[in-house]
Protein backbone atom coordinates (compact mmCIF):
# COMPACT_ATOMS: atom_id res chain seq x y z
CA UNK A 1 0.00 0.00 0.00
CA UNK A 2 1.07 3.62 -0.81
CA UNK A 3 0.56 6.70 1.54
CA UNK A 4 -1.37 8.67 -0.53
CA UNK A 5 -2.77 13.15 0.17
CA UNK A 6 -5.23 14.37 -1.82
CA UNK A 7 -6.22 17.97 -1.14
CA UNK A 8 -8.02 20.43 -2.61
CA UNK A 9 -7.31 24.37 -0.51
CA UNK A 10 -8.18 27.71 -1.17
CA UNK A 11 -5.44 28.59 0.82
CA UNK A 12 -2.07 29.20 -0.46
CA UNK A 13 -0.44 25.76 -1.12
CA UNK A 14 3.73 24.82 -0.06
CA UNK A 15 5.83 22.77 -1.88
CA UNK A 16 7.59 21.71 1.31
CA UNK A 17 4.37 20.48 2.83
CA UNK A 18 3.96 17.94 -0.33
CA UNK A 19 8.36 17.24 -0.82
CA UNK A 20 7.92 16.44 3.36
CA UNK A 21 5.00 14.26 2.89
CA UNK A 22 6.91 12.08 -0.08
CA UNK A 23 9.92 11.76 2.00
CA UNK A 24 10.98 8.34 2.60
CA UNK A 25 14.20 5.78 3.48
CA UNK A 26 13.16 3.72 0.98
CA UNK A 27 12.94 5.84 -2.23
CA UNK A 28 16.22 7.32 -4.12
CA UNK A 29 13.88 9.69 -6.35
CA UNK A 30 11.63 12.41 -5.60
CA UNK A 31 9.76 14.19 -8.55
CA UNK A 32 7.41 17.25 -8.22
CA UNK A 33 6.09 19.19 -10.15
CA UNK A 34 4.42 22.75 -9.48
CA UNK A 35 2.00 25.04 -11.79
CA UNK A 36 2.12 28.04 -11.36
CA UNK A 37 -0.15 31.11 -12.46
CA UNK A 38 1.75 32.37 -16.07
CA UNK A 39 2.04 35.99 -16.36
CA UNK A 40 0.23 35.28 -20.20
CA UNK A 41 -1.80 33.32 -22.58
CA UNK A 42 -0.64 33.20 -26.22
CA UNK A 43 0.43 36.86 -25.68
CA UNK A 44 -2.33 38.34 -23.50
CA UNK A 45 -1.31 39.39 -20.69
CA UNK A 46 -3.28 38.04 -17.36
CA UNK A 47 -4.21 39.46 -14.33
CA UNK A 48 -5.68 36.85 -12.40
CA UNK A 49 -6.91 33.50 -12.24
CA UNK A 50 -10.04 31.67 -10.93
CA UNK A 51 -10.58 27.95 -10.19
CA UNK A 52 -13.63 25.86 -9.60
CA UNK A 53 -13.42 22.75 -8.37
CA UNK A 54 -16.47 19.67 -8.35
CA UNK A 55 -15.03 18.76 -4.87
CA UNK A 56 -16.16 15.26 -4.14
CA UNK A 57 -15.63 14.39 -7.64
CA UNK A 58 -12.41 16.00 -8.09
CA UNK A 59 -10.41 14.52 -4.95
CA UNK A 60 -11.85 11.05 -5.83
CA UNK A 61 -10.55 11.09 -9.65
CA UNK A 62 -7.21 12.96 -8.10
CA UNK A 63 -7.32 9.63 -6.05
CA UNK A 64 -7.45 7.36 -9.05
CA UNK A 65 -4.58 9.00 -10.12
CA UNK A 66 -2.33 8.46 -7.47
CA UNK A 67 -3.49 4.43 -7.01
CA UNK A 68 -2.08 4.33 -10.82
CA UNK A 69 1.42 5.72 -9.90
CA UNK A 70 1.75 3.59 -7.33
CA UNK A 71 0.93 0.08 -9.38
CA UNK A 72 2.36 1.29 -12.54
CA UNK A 73 5.52 3.18 -11.49
CA UNK A 74 5.97 1.74 -7.87
CA UNK A 75 5.17 5.02 -5.96
CA UNK A 76 5.43 5.10 -2.60
CA UNK A 77 4.07 7.83 -1.50
CA UNK A 78 2.13 10.65 -3.70
CA UNK A 79 0.81 13.85 -2.05
CA UNK A 80 -1.29 16.25 -4.98
CA UNK A 81 -2.61 19.28 -3.68
CA UNK A 82 -4.71 21.86 -5.74
CA UNK A 83 -5.72 24.69 -4.86
CA UNK A 84 -8.77 26.65 -5.95
CA UNK A 85 -10.40 30.55 -5.87
CA UNK A 86 -8.85 33.46 -6.81
CA UNK A 87 -4.99 33.19 -7.65
CA UNK A 88 -2.41 36.12 -8.70
CA UNK A 89 0.36 35.89 -10.91
CA UNK A 90 2.89 33.59 -9.73
CA UNK A 91 0.41 31.72 -7.06
CA UNK A 92 0.41 28.12 -7.25
CA UNK A 93 -2.39 26.34 -8.44
CA UNK A 94 -1.09 22.53 -8.27
CA UNK A 95 1.69 20.37 -6.79
CA UNK A 96 2.30 16.85 -7.38
CA UNK A 97 5.20 15.15 -5.28
CA UNK A 98 5.93 11.13 -5.69
CA UNK A 99 8.96 8.96 -4.33
CA UNK A 100 9.98 6.05 -5.98
CA UNK A 101 12.59 3.72 -5.59
CA UNK A 102 14.41 4.69 -8.74
CA UNK A 103 14.94 8.05 -10.46
CA UNK A 104 13.17 7.50 -13.42
CA UNK A 105 10.16 6.03 -12.53
CA UNK A 106 9.35 9.35 -10.59
CA UNK A 107 9.39 11.12 -13.34
CA UNK A 108 7.29 9.23 -15.62
CA UNK A 109 4.79 9.21 -12.89
CA UNK A 110 4.74 12.56 -12.43
CA UNK A 111 4.49 13.37 -15.52
CA UNK A 112 1.60 11.05 -15.60
CA UNK A 113 -0.72 12.25 -13.07
CA UNK A 114 -0.07 16.37 -14.01
CA UNK A 115 -1.06 15.30 -18.08
CA UNK A 116 -3.91 13.06 -16.18
CA UNK A 117 -5.26 15.67 -13.81
CA UNK A 118 -5.38 18.32 -17.06
CA UNK A 119 -7.67 15.23 -18.65
CA UNK A 120 -9.99 13.75 -15.77
CA UNK A 121 -10.36 16.33 -12.57
CA UNK A 122 -13.32 18.62 -12.65
CA UNK A 123 -11.61 21.59 -12.14
CA UNK A 124 -12.05 24.42 -14.21
CA UNK A 125 -9.62 27.44 -14.78
CA UNK A 126 -11.50 30.91 -15.87
CA UNK A 127 -8.80 33.82 -16.79
CA UNK A 128 -9.22 37.08 -16.32
CA UNK A 129 -7.50 39.51 -18.75
CA UNK A 130 -7.77 43.16 -18.93
CA UNK A 131 -10.77 43.40 -20.91
CA UNK A 132 -12.81 39.68 -20.25
CA UNK A 133 -13.10 36.56 -18.87
CA UNK A 134 -12.75 32.70 -20.49
CA UNK A 135 -13.38 29.67 -19.40
CA UNK A 136 -10.19 28.01 -20.31
CA UNK A 137 -10.54 24.76 -22.69
CA UNK A 138 -14.20 25.61 -23.09
CA UNK A 139 -14.52 26.18 -26.67
CA UNK A 140 -12.90 24.38 -29.70
CA UNK B 1 -38.28 19.48 -19.22
CA UNK B 2 -39.84 16.32 -19.79
CA UNK B 3 -38.36 13.66 -22.31
CA UNK B 4 -39.58 10.39 -23.41
CA UNK B 5 -42.44 8.62 -23.88
CA UNK B 6 -42.83 6.10 -20.62
CA UNK B 7 -44.21 2.60 -21.20
CA UNK B 8 -47.63 1.15 -22.09
CA UNK B 9 -49.30 0.47 -18.82
CA UNK B 10 -53.13 -1.11 -19.22
CA UNK B 11 -52.92 -1.10 -22.47
CA UNK B 12 -52.20 2.83 -23.06
CA UNK B 13 -49.40 5.06 -22.74
CA UNK B 14 -48.88 7.40 -19.32
CA UNK B 15 -45.26 8.90 -18.54
CA UNK B 16 -43.54 7.97 -15.61
CA UNK B 17 -41.39 10.80 -14.55
CA UNK B 18 -38.39 11.31 -12.12
CA UNK B 19 -37.30 14.25 -10.88
CA UNK B 20 -33.26 14.14 -11.12
CA UNK B 21 -30.84 17.14 -9.60
CA UNK B 22 -28.50 18.36 -11.43
CA UNK B 23 -25.24 20.25 -10.67
CA UNK B 24 -23.68 22.67 -13.18
CA UNK B 25 -20.05 23.77 -12.72
CA UNK B 26 -17.29 26.12 -14.75
CA UNK B 27 -18.99 27.38 -18.07
CA UNK B 28 -21.82 24.96 -18.19
CA UNK B 29 -22.90 27.29 -14.59
CA UNK B 30 -22.74 30.56 -16.47
CA UNK B 31 -24.82 28.85 -19.53
CA UNK B 32 -28.08 27.26 -17.62
CA UNK B 33 -28.38 30.33 -15.02
CA UNK B 34 -27.17 28.37 -11.72
CA UNK B 35 -25.20 26.01 -10.28
CA UNK B 36 -27.89 23.50 -8.93
CA UNK B 37 -31.45 22.70 -10.30
CA UNK B 38 -33.58 19.53 -11.14
CA UNK B 39 -34.89 17.95 -14.52
CA UNK B 40 -37.62 15.62 -15.27
CA UNK B 41 -36.74 12.73 -17.37
CA UNK B 42 -38.76 9.55 -18.13
CA UNK B 43 -38.08 6.05 -16.77
CA UNK B 44 -35.26 4.73 -18.71
CA UNK B 45 -33.90 7.72 -19.95
CA UNK B 46 -30.34 7.71 -20.82
CA UNK B 47 -27.38 9.80 -20.59
CA UNK B 48 -27.40 10.68 -24.04
CA UNK B 49 -30.84 12.05 -23.99
CA UNK B 50 -30.16 14.20 -20.91
CA UNK B 51 -27.36 15.74 -23.15
CA UNK B 52 -29.56 16.19 -25.83
CA UNK B 53 -32.32 17.82 -23.18
CA UNK B 54 -30.04 19.96 -22.31
CA UNK B 55 -28.48 21.42 -25.57
CA UNK B 56 -32.16 21.49 -27.05
CA UNK B 57 -33.39 24.11 -23.79
CA UNK B 58 -29.50 25.58 -23.95
CA UNK B 59 -28.20 25.80 -27.01
CA UNK B 60 -25.05 27.12 -25.95
CA UNK B 61 -23.56 23.65 -24.80
CA UNK B 62 -23.14 22.76 -28.80
CA UNK B 63 -20.70 25.63 -29.36
CA UNK B 64 -18.64 23.61 -26.16
CA UNK B 65 -15.61 21.53 -26.85
CA UNK B 66 -17.25 19.05 -25.67
CA UNK B 67 -19.11 18.20 -22.17
CA UNK B 68 -20.02 14.81 -20.01
CA UNK B 69 -22.62 14.41 -17.57
CA UNK B 70 -21.17 12.46 -14.33
CA UNK B 71 -23.33 10.87 -12.00
CA UNK B 72 -22.82 10.34 -8.74
CA UNK B 73 -19.57 11.97 -9.00
CA UNK B 74 -18.69 9.11 -11.61
CA UNK B 75 -17.88 9.89 -15.44
CA UNK B 76 -20.33 7.49 -17.12
CA UNK B 77 -21.17 6.53 -20.32
CA UNK B 78 -23.21 8.05 -22.78
CA UNK B 79 -25.11 4.50 -22.62
CA UNK B 80 -25.86 4.81 -18.75
CA UNK B 81 -29.47 5.30 -17.77
CA UNK B 82 -30.22 7.47 -14.81
CA UNK B 83 -32.19 6.16 -11.71
CA UNK B 84 -34.08 7.94 -9.08
CA UNK B 85 -31.87 9.69 -6.79
CA UNK B 86 -29.42 9.83 -9.42
CA UNK B 87 -27.03 13.42 -8.63
CA UNK B 88 -26.27 14.64 -12.57
CA UNK B 89 -23.35 17.04 -12.96
CA UNK B 90 -22.65 18.83 -15.66
CA UNK B 91 -19.10 18.43 -16.74
CA UNK B 92 -17.42 20.92 -19.12
CA UNK B 93 -13.69 20.80 -20.10
CA UNK B 94 -11.96 20.55 -17.29
CA UNK B 95 -8.84 22.57 -17.18
CA UNK B 96 -7.45 22.28 -13.91
CA UNK B 97 -3.51 22.06 -12.83
CA UNK C 1 19.86 34.64 -20.49
CA UNK C 2 18.52 32.51 -17.80
CA UNK C 3 19.23 33.01 -14.19
CA UNK C 4 21.14 29.86 -13.10
CA UNK C 5 22.08 29.12 -9.39
CA UNK C 6 24.82 26.04 -8.98
CA UNK C 7 25.74 25.44 -5.70
CA UNK C 8 28.14 22.60 -4.40
CA UNK C 9 28.21 22.52 0.11
CA UNK C 10 28.34 20.68 2.76
CA UNK C 11 25.45 21.51 4.65
CA UNK C 12 21.93 20.12 4.32
CA UNK C 13 20.37 20.79 0.93
CA UNK C 14 17.03 22.73 0.81
CA UNK C 15 14.20 21.99 -1.30
CA UNK C 16 12.12 25.36 -0.66
CA UNK C 17 15.21 27.54 -1.17
CA UNK C 18 15.91 26.03 -4.65
CA UNK C 19 11.99 26.17 -5.74
CA UNK C 20 11.73 29.75 -4.61
CA UNK C 21 14.66 30.68 -6.29
CA UNK C 22 13.00 29.09 -9.62
CA UNK C 23 9.95 30.40 -9.26
CA UNK C 24 8.90 33.17 -12.18
CA UNK C 25 5.51 34.76 -13.00
CA UNK C 26 6.73 34.09 -16.82
CA UNK C 27 6.70 30.21 -15.90
CA UNK C 28 3.60 27.78 -15.78
CA UNK C 29 5.79 24.72 -15.22
CA UNK C 30 8.37 23.90 -12.25
CA UNK C 31 9.49 20.72 -12.24
CA UNK C 32 11.66 19.76 -9.47
CA UNK C 33 14.12 16.26 -8.86
CA UNK C 34 15.44 16.05 -5.12
CA UNK C 35 18.00 12.40 -4.63
CA UNK C 36 18.17 11.33 -1.89
CA UNK C 37 19.83 8.67 0.44
CA UNK C 38 17.93 5.43 -0.07
CA UNK C 39 17.87 2.48 2.58
CA UNK C 40 19.33 -0.12 0.24
CA UNK C 41 21.66 -1.21 -2.36
CA UNK C 42 20.42 -4.05 -4.14
CA UNK C 43 18.76 -5.05 -0.88
CA UNK C 44 21.87 -4.97 0.74
CA UNK C 45 21.35 -2.27 3.95
CA UNK C 46 23.05 1.27 3.38
CA UNK C 47 24.38 3.01 6.64
CA UNK C 48 25.27 5.70 5.30
CA UNK C 49 26.86 7.84 2.24
CA UNK C 50 30.14 9.81 1.51
CA UNK C 51 30.46 12.52 -1.61
CA UNK C 52 33.77 13.67 -2.55
CA UNK C 53 33.95 16.44 -5.83
CA UNK C 54 36.10 18.24 -7.70
CA UNK C 55 34.16 21.22 -6.89
CA UNK C 56 36.12 23.95 -9.34
CA UNK C 57 34.85 21.32 -12.19
CA UNK C 58 31.94 20.21 -10.29
CA UNK C 59 30.62 23.35 -10.62
CA UNK C 60 31.87 24.11 -14.28
CA UNK C 61 30.34 20.86 -15.35
CA UNK C 62 27.09 21.53 -13.46
CA UNK C 63 26.84 25.37 -15.24
CA UNK C 64 27.07 23.96 -19.16
CA UNK C 65 23.91 21.43 -17.74
CA UNK C 66 22.06 24.23 -16.83
CA UNK C 67 23.16 26.16 -19.93
CA UNK C 68 21.96 23.40 -22.21
CA UNK C 69 18.57 23.04 -20.30
CA UNK C 70 18.12 26.93 -21.04
CA UNK C 71 19.08 26.68 -24.30
CA UNK C 72 17.43 23.71 -25.50
CA UNK C 73 14.42 23.97 -23.39
CA UNK C 74 13.52 27.65 -22.89
CA UNK C 75 14.29 27.01 -19.37
CA UNK C 76 13.51 30.70 -17.15
CA UNK C 77 15.35 29.64 -13.74
CA UNK C 78 17.63 27.21 -12.77
CA UNK C 79 18.91 25.79 -9.69
CA UNK C 80 21.26 22.80 -9.04
CA UNK C 81 22.33 22.10 -5.81
CA UNK C 82 24.56 18.87 -4.69
CA UNK C 83 25.63 17.87 -1.12
CA UNK C 84 28.99 16.36 -0.55
CA UNK C 85 30.58 14.81 2.18
CA UNK C 86 28.76 12.57 5.30
CA UNK C 87 24.95 11.88 4.46
CA UNK C 88 22.84 9.70 6.46
CA UNK C 89 19.61 7.96 5.01
CA UNK C 90 17.03 9.92 4.04
CA UNK C 91 19.51 13.33 3.21
CA UNK C 92 19.41 14.93 0.17
CA UNK C 93 22.08 14.32 -1.79
CA UNK C 94 21.15 16.76 -5.13
CA UNK C 95 18.31 19.09 -6.06
CA UNK C 96 17.18 20.03 -9.29
CA UNK C 97 14.91 22.77 -10.21
CA UNK C 98 13.74 24.27 -13.77
CA UNK C 99 11.05 26.73 -14.52
CA UNK C 100 9.87 26.88 -18.34
CA UNK C 101 7.19 28.50 -19.64
CA UNK C 102 5.18 25.40 -20.50
CA UNK C 103 5.09 21.94 -18.62
CA UNK C 104 6.44 19.67 -20.84
CA UNK C 105 9.95 21.50 -21.12
CA UNK C 106 10.29 21.15 -17.32
CA UNK C 107 10.24 17.72 -17.17
CA UNK C 108 12.38 17.13 -20.43
CA UNK C 109 15.07 19.65 -18.85
CA UNK C 110 14.68 18.89 -15.46
CA UNK C 111 15.52 14.56 -16.51
CA UNK C 112 17.86 16.02 -19.32
CA UNK C 113 19.65 17.51 -15.70
CA UNK C 114 19.65 14.51 -13.68
CA UNK C 115 20.73 11.93 -16.38
CA UNK C 116 23.93 14.46 -17.34
CA UNK C 117 24.81 15.38 -13.73
CA UNK C 118 25.05 11.30 -13.38
CA UNK C 119 27.75 11.29 -16.15
CA UNK C 120 29.43 14.20 -16.54
CA UNK C 121 29.66 15.74 -13.17
CA UNK C 122 32.38 14.99 -11.27
CA UNK C 123 31.49 13.75 -8.03
CA UNK C 124 32.13 10.13 -5.95
CA UNK C 125 30.09 8.54 -3.67
CA UNK C 126 31.16 6.21 -1.27
CA UNK C 127 28.40 3.69 -0.28
CA UNK C 128 29.30 2.65 3.47
CA UNK C 129 27.31 -1.18 4.38
CA UNK C 130 27.36 -2.96 7.76
CA UNK C 131 30.71 -5.19 6.07
CA UNK C 132 32.57 -2.60 4.27
CA UNK C 133 32.37 0.35 1.79
CA UNK C 134 32.62 0.88 -1.76
CA UNK C 135 33.18 3.45 -4.46
CA UNK C 136 30.02 3.56 -6.75
CA UNK C 137 29.99 2.55 -10.42
CA UNK C 138 34.00 2.22 -10.20
CA UNK C 139 34.29 -1.19 -11.79
CA UNK C 140 32.79 -2.83 -14.14
CA UNK D 1 57.62 8.35 -13.27
CA UNK D 2 59.13 9.18 -16.73
CA UNK D 3 57.91 8.62 -19.77
CA UNK D 4 58.70 8.69 -23.77
CA UNK D 5 62.00 9.38 -25.31
CA UNK D 6 62.21 13.25 -25.76
CA UNK D 7 63.43 14.78 -29.17
CA UNK D 8 66.68 15.03 -31.25
CA UNK D 9 68.71 18.11 -30.60
CA UNK D 10 72.29 18.28 -31.95
CA UNK D 11 72.38 14.63 -33.67
CA UNK D 12 71.37 13.08 -29.92
CA UNK D 13 67.87 11.97 -28.06
CA UNK D 14 68.31 14.09 -25.35
CA UNK D 15 65.01 13.86 -22.64
CA UNK D 16 63.17 16.80 -22.12
CA UNK D 17 61.29 16.51 -18.84
CA UNK D 18 58.14 18.44 -17.51
CA UNK D 19 56.60 18.03 -14.07
CA UNK D 20 53.02 18.27 -13.92
CA UNK D 21 50.47 18.36 -10.62
CA UNK D 22 48.36 15.69 -10.72
CA UNK D 23 45.33 15.45 -8.33
CA UNK D 24 43.13 12.29 -7.39
CA UNK D 25 39.42 11.55 -6.90
CA UNK D 26 37.40 8.95 -5.16
CA UNK D 27 38.68 5.60 -5.74
CA UNK D 28 41.68 7.42 -7.76
CA UNK D 29 43.27 8.45 -4.74
CA UNK D 30 42.29 5.23 -2.70
CA UNK D 31 44.61 3.75 -5.84
CA UNK D 32 47.80 6.15 -6.14
CA UNK D 33 47.39 6.61 -1.55
CA UNK D 34 46.87 10.31 -1.66
CA UNK D 35 44.97 13.12 -2.86
CA UNK D 36 47.84 15.51 -5.02
CA UNK D 37 51.25 14.30 -6.75
CA UNK D 38 53.91 15.44 -9.45
CA UNK D 39 54.64 13.04 -12.49
CA UNK D 40 57.21 13.85 -15.11
CA UNK D 41 56.13 13.29 -18.65
CA UNK D 42 58.21 13.86 -21.67
CA UNK D 43 57.54 16.93 -23.74
CA UNK D 44 54.49 16.50 -25.64
CA UNK D 45 53.35 13.63 -24.34
CA UNK D 46 49.30 12.77 -24.80
CA UNK D 47 46.68 11.98 -22.32
CA UNK D 48 46.48 8.34 -23.40
CA UNK D 49 50.48 8.29 -22.29
CA UNK D 50 49.31 10.19 -19.23
CA UNK D 51 46.99 7.29 -18.83
CA UNK D 52 49.28 3.91 -19.82
CA UNK D 53 51.94 5.77 -17.41
CA UNK D 54 49.15 5.40 -14.64
CA UNK D 55 48.02 2.15 -15.31
CA UNK D 56 51.67 0.92 -15.62
CA UNK D 57 52.38 2.18 -12.17
CA UNK D 58 49.28 1.40 -10.25
CA UNK D 59 47.67 -1.77 -11.87
CA UNK D 60 44.36 -0.98 -10.00
CA UNK D 61 43.45 1.20 -12.53
CA UNK D 62 42.94 -1.02 -15.02
CA UNK D 63 40.33 -2.79 -12.92
CA UNK D 64 37.94 0.83 -13.03
CA UNK D 65 34.94 0.46 -15.51
CA UNK D 66 37.02 3.57 -17.12
CA UNK D 67 38.98 6.80 -16.38
CA UNK D 68 39.47 9.96 -17.72
CA UNK D 69 42.04 12.86 -17.23
CA UNK D 70 41.17 16.17 -16.84
CA UNK D 71 43.37 18.77 -17.45
CA UNK D 72 42.79 22.63 -16.18
CA UNK D 73 38.80 21.59 -15.09
CA UNK D 74 37.42 20.08 -18.13
CA UNK D 75 37.52 16.70 -19.93
CA UNK D 76 40.41 16.49 -22.21
CA UNK D 77 40.29 14.05 -25.31
CA UNK D 78 43.02 11.40 -25.13
CA UNK D 79 45.32 13.00 -28.21
CA UNK D 80 45.14 16.07 -25.79
CA UNK D 81 48.97 16.91 -25.44
CA UNK D 82 49.89 18.09 -22.02
CA UNK D 83 51.76 21.45 -21.67
CA UNK D 84 53.87 22.62 -18.34
CA UNK D 85 51.83 24.16 -15.76
CA UNK D 86 48.43 21.63 -16.72
CA UNK D 87 46.61 20.64 -13.69
CA UNK D 88 45.54 17.19 -14.11
CA UNK D 89 43.17 15.20 -12.34
CA UNK D 90 42.28 11.53 -12.32
CA UNK D 91 38.41 10.83 -12.83
CA UNK D 92 37.53 7.55 -12.15
CA UNK D 93 33.96 6.87 -12.86
CA UNK D 94 31.52 9.60 -11.52
CA UNK D 95 28.96 8.94 -9.10
CA UNK D 96 26.67 11.94 -8.16
CA UNK D 97 23.58 12.18 -7.55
Amino acid sequence: MSDIDIQISSKPLNVPICYDYVSDHRAGGNALFVGTVRDQTHGKPVVKLDFEAYKPMAVKEMQKIAETMAERWDALKISIHHRTGTLELGDIAVIIAVCTPHRKASFEACQYAIDTLKETVPIWKKEYFEDGAVWVAAHP
Amino acid sequence: MRVGLGRPIFGQYIRLFMKVKILAFGIAKDIVGGKAGAMEFSENATITQVKEALTEKYPDFDKLAKFSIAVNESYQEDTYVIKEGDELVIIPPVSGG
